[in-house]
């Protein structure tokens, strides 16, 4: 078995392990075994890949494999992966890890929604390791789906309906998709060639610019939807404020990205002439969706909206930055998506936690709670400023390289936009301290939550683990950068030379 | 024409001989014995179904009343497969007290309608092919009546027969206009014989169109489907939804392919336009079913349309894909109908609302259906998926993207309603659940053979490209 | 000579941070007092010897003070010129802060091992304080602007953290996340800044941008005129002072300043007295040839914030009565006049004597400030009050402040010989040649200085004696030793020869005593100071009626002319009402409303064909026939005619 | 073959055959009637085939084969639909096609 592989077959394993334990105790042990052998595995092909590299494979994608599956539709099974896409199978191990342990309590038939939520994982995995684009939505899919479940069947509040409305407005986005995955086949072989799904195939060859101009909002906005792009990004709060909290972290945390994901591997990689001439209007949007979230996420009451807002306005950034189609800015726009990743799953972690012990998401109903739970408060504090762009944590190495990467577009327009979106961080700083201010701070309001118990050891393991990551990226983030800037080189080159 | 020759309708020849023996088998029986009658039936069948996976030779017969090729014996196969499933699935509800008398009826009836399917597709003449339909149609309508004691039983049965005769009526017209234009009744003279777009032949073929949409139940074609699926048996009503227009849109692409292809402009615009009709129809009505078999009566409506996607292109990967389609949207189906036939066998229910909470009582039977629903909805893993990528990449190819465009969007709105049984068994609560009973086993292996069908087949590749290989296009 | 042991003067206080940070449950409040204090204490000394070897050893090449790169590490490639790095640059002015830093913060660590005593967060305040230190040494020795930046909102967040130490008090709480946002805000000139120069010049790096031939910049700037007539140098720099205004309070972003005194006042003094917000003065300094050289308009726009600034807090100081305020708004005016100092500076020589007074005021005004402000910490400690109302007659009880407090006041106001004389006095100077205006104005403030220092000394240590509810009585030595360490340096700081030192390029030039203007001033100062005496040495009612008076014009004054109303309806009725409260209705019932709208339209639909489904097989035939005669006559019609 | 009448004169009559047989189908009540109805429109066809064959092609004999099987189907269809015809009438005591529509929507 080969290296890439294992990562959707140890969850698979994993599943069906968890099918002979009887209960939440069993369930959740075989999980976190399974999820730690995940961690372990991605670590070792973090390492494996930097050995690879340094031996001097400089090709594209590196332990690539192919095996035919549908002969005549030429689709392969094809994985492969480059720094991107090892780094976001890193973050995927990480927040599935922590969140693993984020469900620990579980009460109700932990042993389907350990299932769930490891099939979400293994189908996130899939995805990142794909490089056939059939495969890659296959994998989309199966990662999309289980959130029906796991929203309606675990979660709380408006349920139904929010997973209702998630699902629906995910599969529309996929819809979407199909159309643009369709249409990039069928002109993948302009010569009269084989026609392909193979993403690095299709990258060698140039579709007519009609063509691009056609399917490209298309692909693009079906992977927008996903990445919470303005307008189509409504399911996210009420889908996050209905979740359970380890399906929230996964969600904003993993999925969200694979959204970004797609948009720059399929969308702009393999329509670069169309990604160039369309950005401009793609980018006003997720300008407004830098703005609009952050300003969304201040009048909020309950604590998942509030994120879910936050995570409209990062994850816009993460958009945004990619279509300032340089380096620098791409770069910025991977470290932005591992970044959210890691810091909105701890917020949502911490949503959970303090969920579980007040029973209540609206933050006028707490405070002070930094006085009766001084770990899970202390740990809020550093995911609000990881989230507000605080340097030595995560998300101001990502900001910044956006700032600094889009700044550098000759455009004065992208360089306006580029200021607008930056203006977001006050906004964020200004929501992000009215929460802590209300929820942390201030004398204890509500009696009763003067026993409150402060986090037991399963959530410490799921809290330290986030931020530790955040933390370590924070301090020393070149390592990453560099792996990620090196495999963006190819996806630059195209989009530069499309805009020649 | 030697005799050996005959053994191209192995497929014919062998039920034939499956009906005559169980004909024998009733006469030969008195009340107590009665009991061997379904045994019987079902090994004669998985005996059929084994014998028609033997290799066979292609040719024709009757001078080219009867073909047989690869691609047709591959649709032969693939009904015998659905109907083995049905009638495991059907074992408890005719075993009930009240049909044990009129259980070889069942089956021989059944049977013929089979039979008839079979003439149908290797039709080389639209005699053989009348005969054929008709012999698939009338005696489906006798069993739509089976359950004599049930006004909705009566109703479904007289509905199905009297629109039944309305539409092959006017099938019969066109095919006379095409016989007064062209002078033959055999496929390969007609097609020769067009030489452009006559307004007589046009409506002939629109006629002809109508009558084998009545079978597939294309909106505006399709009224009945919903009214007899929901009065007859079960088991019947999964005949119907997944045999019965199985079998028609197998001939019903053929003969566009063969005879029609002059027209084939003609055909795609008027498919284009029904299939956007049945999609979007389909998916409003079944949006506000809560009788089960009125859903999926529905649902199967929408797949019919999306089965047009496949023919529409009119290439062999179009063929392949919609004949591959078949194959999953039968197990898909019968998954589907397998649990709403136990359900229904066991405590008589067949709305939504009486799913509500099941999945704390029944699991297996919970999980079943849902993977049906996903399968049916086009969500991986499950097989549905890779049918409708598929028939979405046969029309792609044709440049058919708003079309596709359409379907996809038709796509996240029967999403909402495959997700509605779901959600009732998952997530509702109830105050009555169904309880929890035990299935019979053989019940238990119809379900079981239609669910590993549903999973394995669409990562099974050489099964779709086996299939290809038979096909052929325009 | 090999400067890289000066990693360790910023990596201790790190260290300790996460060392208390990460154990604060475990350790007792006198370890971490002790570890706290000693870290900071080897990073005091080891700047001690930075600048002796700096000063007089090997900082001089061919009679100029050179930039010396101690260290430097590519920490965040962000294009292929631009790259962040992590480094340690040692100038004069680099060396100078460091020196000022680990003074100011030694003494306020020694000093809060007293003043904190028994606090439950003690230890969490000494993390922040090591935090704290870190962070500002870091953005001294910043060899760029990213780093600067990067340090820039550690210090910010330290702020955030100390100012919000009683985070049971809401006003705290509310101070803490005013102060964040405000200068968060400014920072967001300060980002926009960096880019714009950093995107014309290619580069973040201090040595590139501020080096020079002669009086000219060596990098080549973009040239030309942008928006409303000014270069984008000039656009870029005042962006960036923006970022510097924020920090350094300065009008109208000084907001935040006085309501950040509810942290504890040693932070008052640490934090909002000697170093960060000093910060601002610093990084202009930093920038100073750019600024000089390429863009005179941003350093026109420096001086005219600078000397508003400090004439505006002046005004405002003299009607607070919270002590900590008016210390507050002392500092926003003295740094102001820094401010002030180097927008009227010229570059090299005698001709950057602004520059020169600009960082010997920053250094003294620390020592006399934080003095001041531990001054007033010890006062507050014995009579539980901030407000001077309630002080009065302290001068019996509490000796050694009293003197203390005393030296810091004269220093201030400007008592000759005292340190506060000499740079106020260079500042006045300098301003004396290049603005008049400015100049008038500087007089102006040093009397007002004068008046409301004099009115805290006598109202808080004379005036009415008030009824104590426990009688106050002189803090502990912990507390009392840095009071009188500092005092020392408050008295001599001034005679520091700084003209030999720091200047704006590197050459030493010769400075002395303006007594044209010096003596003067000085009169004016003793002017206030006996103005206050006649009010406020005995209980009076002058002041009162003066201020009954002047009624609106008072209340203006003592509302701070309304700014943070103005504020506050900007940012509480207009963004956030207005604003956010329209976004997030938009989102709900426009955007989502939309989406469910399709789903409402869908099921209309649905209801609505209903009919269709008749039940009635007669229709359903009408149907079918209906369908083929369409399709036949449309399709015919089409394909045939 | 009748002097003056030519297979343009038994193509109309067969034509409105049809087209009272659908006219049936669509107005009349009983469903007794409905069925010779339908019974109206296979003789229609049955006609067609038959002078098609007669005017036309009078050297095969396919339209005669064809319209002897269609007499012979719509035999056996009217037998299949009398009894359910019958079953209807045991269950809703009536024949009224009005009345026969417990499912809809």
């Amino acid at each position: 078995m080969d290296i890439l592989s294992l990562f959707v077959v140890v969850p698979i394993l994993t599943m069906i392990g968890i099918l002979f334990t009887k209960d939440l105790k069993g369930a959740r042990m075989v999980s976190a075994i399974g999820m730690g052998i995940q961690l372990l595995m991605s670590f070792n092909l973090l390492f494996q890949y930097i050995a690879e590299r340094k031996a001097g494979n400089t090709a594209e994608m590196v332990f690539t494999k192919s095996y035919v599956w549908f002969q005549s539709f030429n689709i392969h099974y094809d994985i492969g992966v480059d720094g991107i896409a090892v780094a976001m199978i890193m973050l995927t191990s990480i927040v599935v890890f922590a969140g693993v342990f984020s469900s620990w309590m579980t009460k109700e038939l932990p042993r389907e929604f350990f299932i769930s939520l490891i099939l979400l994982s293994s189908g996130v995995f899939g995805f990142f390791i794909s490089l056939d684009m059939f495969t890659m939505f296959l994998f989309y899919e199966l990662a999309v789906i289980p959130m029906y479940l796991l929203i309606g069947l675990w979660g709380s509040g408006n349920k139904e309906y929010s997973a209702m409305k998630l699902t629906l407005m995910l599969m529309g986005g996929s819809a979407l998709l199909i159309l643009g995955l369709l249409g990039i086949y069928f002109h993948s072989a302009p010569d009269g060639g084989q026609l392909t799904f193979n993403i690095l195939e299709i990258s060698k060859i140039t579709i007519p610019h009609d063509t691009q101009m056609f399917f490209f909002p298309f692909l693009f906005v079906g992977f927008g939807v996903l990445g919470a792009l303005f307008p189509f990004h409504t399911w996210s709060p009420d889908g996050h404020a209905s979740a359970p909290t380890a399906v929230s972290m996964l969600h904003a945390g993993v999925l969200m990205k694979l959204g970004g994901y797609g948009c720059f591997r399929v969308a702009m990689f393999l329509l670069p002439d169309a990604a160039q001439e369309m950005g401009w209007l793609f980018l006003i949007l997720t300008t407004v969706s830098v703005v609009y979230g952050a300003f969304g996420a201040i009048w909020q009451k309950d604590l998942k909206y509030i994120n879910a807002y936050s995570s409209v306005s990062h994850c816009g950034l993460v958009i945004f930055a990619l279509l300032m189609m340089n380096k620098t800015s791409m770069d910025g726009a991977i470290l932005q998506m591992i970044s959210h990743g890691l810091m909105t799953a701890l917020f949502f972690a911490l949503i959970g936690m303090i969920y579980g012990r007040t029973h209540t998401r609206n933050i006028f109903e707490m405070g002070g709670l930094m006085k009766v739970i001084p770990f899970i408060s202390v740990v809020y504090v550093i995911a609000g400023l990881a989230s507000l762009g605080l340097p030595g944590l995560s998300g101001f190495v990502a900001e910044m390289t956006i700032f600094v990467g889009s700044f550098q577009h000759a455009d004065t327009f992208h360089r306006v936009c580029t200021i607008l979106a930056a203006s977001a961080i006050v906004i964020t700083a200004v929501y992000i301290l009215r929460v802590v201010g209300i929820l942390l701070f201030g004398p204890v309001k509500n009696p009763e939550f003067n026993h409150l118990e402060d986090a037991t050891w399963f959530e410490k393991v799921s809290m330290i683990t986030l931020v530790v990551s955040i933390v370590i990226i924070g301090f020393a983030p070149l390592w990453l950068s560099e792996i990620i800037r090196d495999s963006l080189t190819p996806i630059v080159e195209r989009l530069a030379l499309a805009g020649n | 024409m030697s005799f050996e020759s005959l053994l191209l309708m192995r497929h014919e020849l062998v039920l034939l001989l499956a009906i005559v023996l169980l004909l024998i088998a009733e006469i030969g029986t008195n009340d107590s014995q009665k009991s061997i009658i379904s045994p019987l039936a079902i090994i004669l069948f998985a005996l059929h179904t084994i014998v028609g996976f033997l290799p066979l030779q292609e040719g024709s017969l009757f001078g080219g009343m009867f073909n047989t090729t690869n691609i047709v014996a591959t649709m032969k196969n693939i009904l015998n497969l659905g109907v083995l499933i049905i009638l495991l699935q059907s074992w408890k509800w005719l075993n009930a007290t009240e049909n044990r008398v009129k259980v070889s009826e069942f089956y021989i009836v059944l049977f013929s309608t089979l039979l008839g399917m079979f003439y149908m597709i290797s039709a080389g003449d639209f005699l053989m092919f009348y005969i054929g339909l008709e012999i698939a149609t009338i005696p489906l309508a006798a069993l739509a009546a089976f359950n004599r004691h049930e006004n909705k039983s009566a109703e479904a049965g007289i509905k199905l027969l009297l629109s039944s005769a309305l539409s092959s009526g006017i099938l019969l017209y066109g095919i006379s206009m095409i016989y007064g234009t062209t002078g033959s009744i055999y496929f390969a003279e007609i097609s020769q014989s067009f030489k452009g777009f006559e307004p007589i032949q046009v409506m002939a073929m629109i006629f002809f169109f109508s009558g084998m949409a009545f079978k597939i139940s294309l909106v505006p074609f399709h009224l009945w489907t919903a009214d007899v699926y929901e009065g007859a048996p079960v088991s019947i009503t999964s005949y119907l939804s997944v045999i019965s227009k199985g079998a028609a849109a197998f001939v019903f692409m053929i003969i566009l392919f063969t005879v029609f292809k002059l027209f084939t402009p003609v055909w795609q615009d008027m498919m284009t336009a029904i299939a956007i009709l049945t999609m979007t129809i389909g998916n409003l009505f079944a949006l506000r079913q809560n009788n089960l078999k009125r859903y999926l009566a529905f649902s199967s409506i929408a797949q019919a349309g999306f089965i047009l996607l496949g023919i529409i292109s009119g290439t062999a990967t179009g063929m392949a894909t919609v004949v591959y389609f078949i194959l999953i949207y039968i197990f898909s189906n019968l998954s589907a109908f397998g649990v709403v036939s136990i359900i229904s066998a066991y405590t008589g229910k067949d709305s939504i609302s009486d799913l509500n909470g099941m999945y704390k009582t029944n699991p297996k039977l919970s999980l079943a259906l849902t993977l049906a629903l996903f399968s049916l909805a086009g969500i991986p893993p499950v097989a549905g998926f890779f049918g409708k990528f598929f028939l979405f990449t046969a029309a792609a190819e044709k440049d058919f993207y708003i079309l596709v465009l359409i379907a996809l969007l038709n796509t996240i709105v029967s999403l909402y309603y495959y997700l509605m049984p779901v959600k009732a068994m998952f997530i509702n609560k109830s105050e009555s659940p169904i309880a929890y009973f035990k299935t019979d086993k053989i019940s238990q292996l119809g379900l079981a053979i239609s669910i590993i069908g549903m999973v394995v087949i669409g990562f099974a590749s050489p099964v779709y490209e086996k299939i290809l290989s038979f096909c052929f296009g325009i | 000579m090999d400067f890289t042991y000066t990693l360790a003067i910023i990596g201790l206080p790190f260290i300790t941070f996460l060392i208390l940070g990460l154990l604060h449950n475990k350790l007792s409040h006198k370890l971490a007092g002790i570890i706290g204090s000693s870290s900071l204490g080897i990073s005091f000394i080891l700047s001690c010897i930075t600048a002796y070897f700096y000063f007089f050893k090997y900082g001089k090449i061919d009679g100029a003070y050179q930039k010396i790169e101690a260290f430097n590490i590519t920490w965040l490639q962000l294009t292929d010129q631009l790259h962040i790095d992590m480094g340690i640059l040692l100038d004069p002015i680099s060396v100078m802060m460091l020196m000022v830093v680990t003074t100011v913060s030694l003494m306020v660590h020694i000093y809060s091992t007293g003043y904190m005593h028994g606090e439950t967060g003690f230890n969490r305040f000494f993390a922040f304080l090591s935090l704290f230190s870190f962070s500002m040494l870091g953005l001294v020795v910043a060899t760029n602007l990213f780093q600067m930046y990067i340090f820039w909102e550690l210090v910010g967040v330290s702020s955030f953290l100390l100012i919000g130490y009683y985070y049971e008090k809401p006003s705290a709480v509310a101070a803490s996340k005013k102060a964040f946002i405000t200068t968060r805000f400014a920072d967001l000139g300060f980002l926009i800044g960096i880019l714009l120069l950093s995107f014309y010049t290619g580069t973040f790096d201090f040595f590139e941008l501020t080096k020079t031939n002669g009086h000219e910049l060596a990098m080549t700037m973009p040239a030309g005129t942008s928006f409303l007539g000014l270069s984008i140098v000039s656009w870029a720099l005042i962006l960036i002072f923006m970022g510097g205004a924020g920090k350094s309070a300065m009008f109208p972003l000084h907001i935040w300043l006085p309501d950040a005194m509810e942290g504890p006042t040693p932070v008052s003094a640490l934090i909002h007295a000697a170093t960060m917000v000093v910060a601002g003065v610093y990084l202009v300094a930093r920038l100073f040839p750019v600024y000089v050289l390429e863009a005179p308009d941003a350093l026109t726009v420096v001086m005219w914030v600078g000397a508003f600034s400090a004439l505006f807090a002046a005004i405002i100081a003299c009607t607070q009565f919270d002590i900590k305020r008016v210390l507050a708004f002392s500092t926003m005016s003295q740094i102001g006049y820094m401010m002030l100092a180097l927008g009227v500076s010229h570059y090299g020589d005698h001709e950057g004597l602004g520059f020169m007074a600009s960082m010997f005021h920053l250094t003294t005004h620390a020592m006399f400030k934080a003095l001041l402000f531990l001054g007033a910490g010890s006062i507050i400690h014995a009579v539980h009050s901030n407000s001077m109302l309630d002080m009065g007659g302290l001068k019996k009880y509490m000796p050694i402040t009293f003197i203390t407090f005393g030296i810091a006041w004269l220093a201030i106001c400007g008592f000759p010989g005292l340190s506060g004389f000499f740079s106020k006095d260079e500042i006045l100077a300098a301003a004396y040649h290049h603005n008049k205006v400015v100049f008038y104005i500087a007089v102006l403030v040093a009397g007002l200085t004068a008046f409301y220092m004099s009115r805290l000394f006598f109202s808080i240590f004379f005036g009415k004696t008030q009824h104590y509810h426990h009688t106050p009585h002189e803090s502990p030595a912990s507390m009392t030793i840095p009071l009188i360490i500092l005092a020392i340096f408050a008295t001599f700081a001034g005679y520091i020869p700084f003209h030999d030192l720091i200047t704006s390029d590197g050459r030493p030039f010769e400075a002395h005593i303006d007594w044209a203007i010096a003596i003067p001033v000085t009169l004016l100062a003793f002017g206030g100071m006996a103005l206050a005496f006649a009010f406020y040495f005995k209980p009076s009612t002058m002041p009162d009626k003066i201020a009954a008076s002047l009624k609106g014009v008072y209340t203006t004054i003592y509302r701070k002319f309304y700014i943070d109303e103005v504020y506050l309806f900007v940012t509480q009725k207009i963004l956030f009402n207005i604003v956010s409260q329209s976004i997030a209705w938009f989102d709900r019932h426009i955007i989502d409303a939309t989406m469910d709208g399709f789903a409402t339209v869908t099921n209309y639909a649905s209801e609505s064909i209903k009919e269709l489904q008749s039940g009635q097989i007669q229709k359903y035939g009408f149907v079918f026939i209906s369908g083929v005669f369409v399709f036949a006559f449309i399709l015919i019609y089409v394909f045939v005619y | 073959m009748i002097e003056g009448i030519d297979i343009t004169h038994i193509l109309i009559v067969s034509t409105c055959m049809f087209f009272i047989g659908v006219y049936g189908f669509l107005v009349r009540r009983n469903l007794i009637t409905i069925l010779m109805a339908t019974e109206l429109i296979l003789n229609a066809v049955s006609i067609n085939f038959v002078v098609l064959n007669k005017f036309i092609y009078p050297d095969v004999l396919q339209g005669y084969m064809f319209s002897v099987f269609i007499i012979a189907i719509a035999a056996a269809e009217a037998a299949v639909a009398i009894a359910i015809i019958i079953n209807v009438y045991r269950r809703y005591r009536t024949i009224n096609v009005e009345n026969v529509h417990d499912m809809k929507y």
